[in-house]
């Protein structure tokens, strides 16, 4: 039991989507009571488990816990959120953004709720009034980076590249340690052909995690294409000759070392990795 | 074209890995026939990004090349429950595929029959230039798609509700631990 | 000279279990104030969320390419000056009234008031308790010899001039146990706990000043022209020069590696500085005046709180 | 707060013991002293025996105090980064939507039993 | 307002770090307590209470420094000496009063 309550912990703090794990150690937890002895992550319990099982299709799970969550906390904007979530779930958009709207007409600053009228657009198919509402959003809650990259992952949807990279450019100056994205904003920058720059946010990428698999065959992308490529004119801003071929040369070195690991891959994979890395 | 087992299977538990986006990947036949024999799984996160889908079509071509194999097609699975529309960012990988490989279709998995006896599979072609619907697949009516056979619907929903797609590694994946077989995919089939 | 048990079991143990008792309580109470957060308004969240991320752009603007640098000041010193974020467009021309009738305001301060008196009635009620009963008492004595300086402090309510410094008077125990205490609430209550007395003389040194801020408001706890911190924002980013942590960072990845030696960075870095050293006498204006106006700004923020 | 890690039980035994050792001695030098007092013998330092039992309670306390507490986190950036995969670090849980094909695949998932 | 990266400097994760100065003041605050009341039992006074306390801190320090960092104190710790040093003064307050305390229970009272 107290693996299980670990185990969920573990998974609030991480963020990962993993429904299918919530419910099956969740709902014995909830199913016995024994989430109560929790005492105050008994409620972070129930609020987790209820929107895992909006995701599984486990209606009748979800409401439990919902109806749980409001004779405890009665009327609590966040609770209100999670009976819109339930409405969403169960394809009724138009009475879940009521509630939503009911939440803002409270308290226009609720962030929960303003997020969730963001999805709502989204999910009702209507993407590029879902991103004016997010950036509306986003423009009163400048600091949260959560928003920047759903925007820039809305922006993907509708293909628009540059607009995605302002968005990760937001999200780097919030988050700066993380490698992960100054990946995404290096695919970014290498989907809109700017090898140069692409180039430099994968090498940030394996400084902040080295050995990083996908930032060394980012950076042998870039550099075999920039080597390729005829010299840029602006020559300030560019790699010299000698630093690419010497990242060029890294990054081969290190993939093959990876690979070349006893155990490190299976063998049609680590063949067809040796084979790419040859006629790069 | 005709789905082994294999080709139908992989694509399905892909879905069913990521249940909550949008995956990928390819399908493969033998060099001298239009039998799609096996299927890739390639991405669930960043599906519009390029540099590492260059990275998986060029494995992918060279693990053909070594094996005897071609790429045939392409697979993709909406987020949205009935969304079986072919996205934009598929059509163009789709035709590039196509450049190469006039056989070349498309298919968008029906989120709604990944596990059911129906066929989950929703093919496009080229046709004038445009990617379109090829109608009553996998029934008698059309013989341009057929199941090699025709249990696999269920037999992989079966295989699926016991939790197979959980052993079956994308490029995704694999990019983060390159143990993971995603070429193969030997511990699915 | 050794001292009646009678005061060891009926004043200094009972004042030390009394303090550990009311940090306790204090605790819960604290905790159970802070359950009702308070609404804060969209606007006002708007205009200090701007200068945050003006400040972000100068702080951490390193980590972005040099054109997204550049975009972005524009924007931002265009929307200061235009006071595109301003809660009130009109700040400049509209009298202002009384600061006393503005709701938000006074709701701050009663917060505040209210964590402040949080933390000093109790303190108060006992520190009142102990002259009132144990004034003149001499409780303990310490283990240790000290100068003279510290018998004030020490032996607070004894009027005695020949006694030695280290014998304790009732306050001066109470005091001692105010800091001395903090381990026992760590383990007792996990660190954070509310009754901190570090919180305490804060609480004490700001009601003597008078102010009792919340965060949403200015530090001041006075509505200031906020358009006038724009400006001072905005004159504090154009002087903003952008340098770009990425600029050699293949150098760096190299040097991780071990493919180069990190000398070369070392190299790369004094070409560089002997590189703005070039540039300095056209840009040795700008340099000066950045600091300076920062530290105006600084102590512009400073005289005000004093107020 | 209410989960923590697994409680170290043989670090509050040492405790324990120490507290025993620690009140023992301590209750000892108490005795000891009133029992000077009363033949009004001069205080002139502990027996060895108390001070021996005093210092080898507080040493145990010390390896007590140190099992019970927390363990350390590894505080570097990159050890703690390099555990995470790009699914958690990308993930925005109030973003979620549910009009995927979720509920559809798992409505016929059999859940597997508790581990 | 100069945030140029520096490669020498590793980067940290804020969380953990307090974490770690959260943890090291429970074991810190709570052993100066356990040693102020053995420095207050053993009638210790003036310098050799102070110096009593060096020695336990040192003591628990290289407990410390051998128990939960297995010799790498550099993991855990932004400087390696971090583990000698983190919270010794920050005690010392306790230390004194549980000192007085017993001291003043055990050997000033009649």
């Amino acid at each position: 039991m107290v693996n299980a309550a670990k185990v969920l912990q573990d998974l609030r703090a991480s963020a990962e989507r993993k429904p299918d794990v919530v419910v099956r150690l969740g709902k014995p937890l909830i199913d016995s009571g024994a989430v109560l002895k929790l005492d105050a992550d008994a409620w972070l319990v129930y609020e987790q488990v209820a929107i895992a099982a909006l995701d599984m299709g486990d209606d009748a799970l979800a409401l439990k816990c919902i109806q749980a969550l409001e004779t405890k906390f009665p009327g609590s904007p966040r609770v209100r959120r999670l009976q819109g979530m339930q409405l969403e779930a169960s394809g009724k958009l138009a009475e879940a953004g009521l509630i939503y709207k009911a939440i803002l007409e409270e308290d226009e600053t609720n962030v929960l709720a303003s997020k969730r009228q963001v999805m709502l657009l989204r999910a009702m198919g209507l993407p590029s009034e879902a991103i004016s509402a997010l950036v509306k959003y986003l423009d009163i809650n400048y600091t949260d980076f959560e928003g920047w990259l759903q925007l820039a992952d809305l922006y993907l949807d509708e293909l628009m590249y540059a607009q995605a990279a302002f968005c990760m450019e937001e999200v780097l100056m919030l988050q700066p340690q993380n490698h992960i994205f100054h990946l995404k904003y290096a695919e970014i920058l290498y989907t809109q052909d700017n090898f140069q720059l692409a180039l430099k946010q994968f090498c940030r990428v394996v400084e902040l995690c080295r050995d990083h698999v996908r930032g060394l065959y980012g950076i042998k992308m870039c550099a075999s294409r920039l080597l390729k490529a005829a010299p840029s004119k602006d020559a300030a801003a560019a790699t010299s000759h000698e630093d690419l071929e010497a990242m060029d040369l890294l990054a081969t070195e290190r993939l093959i070392a990876l690979y070349g690991a006893p155990g490190a891959a299976a063998e049609s994979s680590k063949v067809a990795a040796t084979k790419w890395i040859e006629i790069q | 074209m005709k789905f082994s087992h294999k080709a139908y299977l992989k694509p399905l538990a892909h879905a069913t890995k990521y249940p909550t986006g949008p995956v990928n990947g390819v399908f493969l036949a033998e060099t001298d026939s239009t039998n799609v024999v096996d299927a890739v799984p390639f991405f669930h996160f960043w599906g519009t990004l390029t540099p590492m889908l260059e990275v998986a079509m060029t494995q992918v071509d060279l693990h053909c090349k070594a094996n005897g194999l071609r790429i045939i097609g392409y697979y993709e699975a909406n987020e949205r429950l009935e969304d079986e529309a072919f996205s934009l960012v598929g059509q163009k990988i789709a035709s590039q595929i196509h450049h190469v490989n006039p056989e070349a279709f498309a298919v968008v998995i029906k989120n709604k029959n990944i596990i059911s006896d129906e066929v989950a599979f929703l093919p496009y072609q080229l046709k004038e230039g445009q990617w379109r619907v090829s109608k009553d697949a996998f029934t008698d009516k059309n013989a341009g798609f057929s199941l090699e056979n025709s249990s696999s619907p269920t037999v992989v929903a079966k295989a699926l509700r016991g939790g197979l797609g959980e052993k079956l590694a994308d490029f995704d994946n694999h990019l983060e631990n390159i143990k993971e077989d995603w070429l193969t995919n030997k511990a699915v089939v | 000279m050794l001292l009646d048990p009678a005061i060891r079991d009926w004043v200094l143990i009972p004042i030390m279990i009394v303090m550990v008792l009311v940090g306790v309580v204090r605790h819960q109470v604290t905790v159970l104030l802070n359950g009702t957060p308070k609404k804060a308004d969209l606007k006002s969240a708007r205009e200090t969320k701007a200068l945050q991320r003006c400040g972000l752009l100068r702080a951490h603007g390193v980590h972005i390419p040099e054109h997204a640098f550049h975009g972005r000041k524009a924007f931002l010193s265009e929307a200061f000056e235009k006071g595109t974020y301003l809660k009130e467009t009109n700040t400049g021309n509209k009298p202002r009234g009384n600061v006393m009738q503005d709701p938000a305001y006074v709701e701050t301060m009663m917060d505040g008031m209210k964590k402040n008196m949080m933390n000093i009635v109790p303190q108060t009620v006992i520190m009142g308790w102990i002259n009132f009963f144990f004034s003149g008492f001499v409780l303990v004595k310490l283990p240790f010899p000290l100068t003279v300086r510290f018998k004030g402090m020490l032996q607070r309510g004894v009027e005695t001039h020949d006694m030695d410094v280290s014998w304790v008077s009732s306050l001066s125990w109470y005091f001692l146990n105010l800091f001395g205490l903090q381990s026992v609430f760590t383990l007792i209550l996990g660190s954070g706990h509310a009754a901190d007395a570090m919180r305490d003389m804060q609480a004490m040194s700001t009601m003597g000043m008078g102010a009792a801020a919340g965060p949403n408001l200015s530090p001041t706890g006075q509505p200031q022209d906020m358009h006038k911190i724009f400006l001072a924002e905005k004159e504090n980013l154009d002087l903003t020069e952008h340098e770009w942590g990425l600029e050699n960072v293949e150098t760096r990845l190299l040097v991780k590696y071990g493919k180069k030696p990190a000398s070369v960075l070392l190299d790369q870095k004094k070409a560089k500085i002997a590189k703005l050293a070039g540039r300095q006498a056209t840009k040795e204006f700008a340099a000066v005046a950045a600091p300076s106006a920062a530290a105006a700004n600084a102590s512009r923020k400073k005289g005000r709180r004093q107020v | 707060m209410a989960v923590q890690q697994a409680p170290n039980h043989f670090g509050r035994l040492v405790c324990l013991v120490a507290f025993f050792l620690f009140f023992h001695s301590g209750y000892s030098t108490f005795e000891h002293l009133s029992y000077l007092k009363a033949v009004d013998g001069r205080e002139s330092g502990l027996p060895l025996d108390i001070t021996i039992e005093l210092l080898a309670s507080v040493a145990l306390f010390g390896l007590g105090i140190v099992l019970v507490a927390d363990d350390f986190k590894e505080i570097l950036m990159e050890t703690e980064m390099a555990k995470q995969s790009i699914e958690s670090l990308d993930a925005r849980p109030s973003f979620y939507s549910f009009n995927h094909r979720g509920r559809a695949v798992f409505k016929n998932v059999i859940l597997k039993d508790e581990m | 307002m100069s945030a140029q990266i520096n490669p020498d400097d590793a980067l940290y994760v804020d969380m953990f770090i307090a974490k770690n100065a959260q943890t090291m003041n429970f074991i810190r605050s709570s052993y100066s307590a356990v040693l102020g009341l053995a420095a207050g039992t053993l009638g210790l006074t003036n310098l050799s209470g102070f110096i009593f306390y060096l020695l336990g801190s040192t003591f628990l320090s290289v407990l410390i420094f051998v128990l939960k960092t297995k010799g790498q104190s550099g993991l855990y710790f932004r400087k390696s000496l971090d583990v000698f040093t983190e919270g010794v003064t920050g005690g010392l307050f306790s230390y004194i009063l549980f000192w007085t305390l017993l001291y003043g229970i055990i050997h000033v009272y009649d």
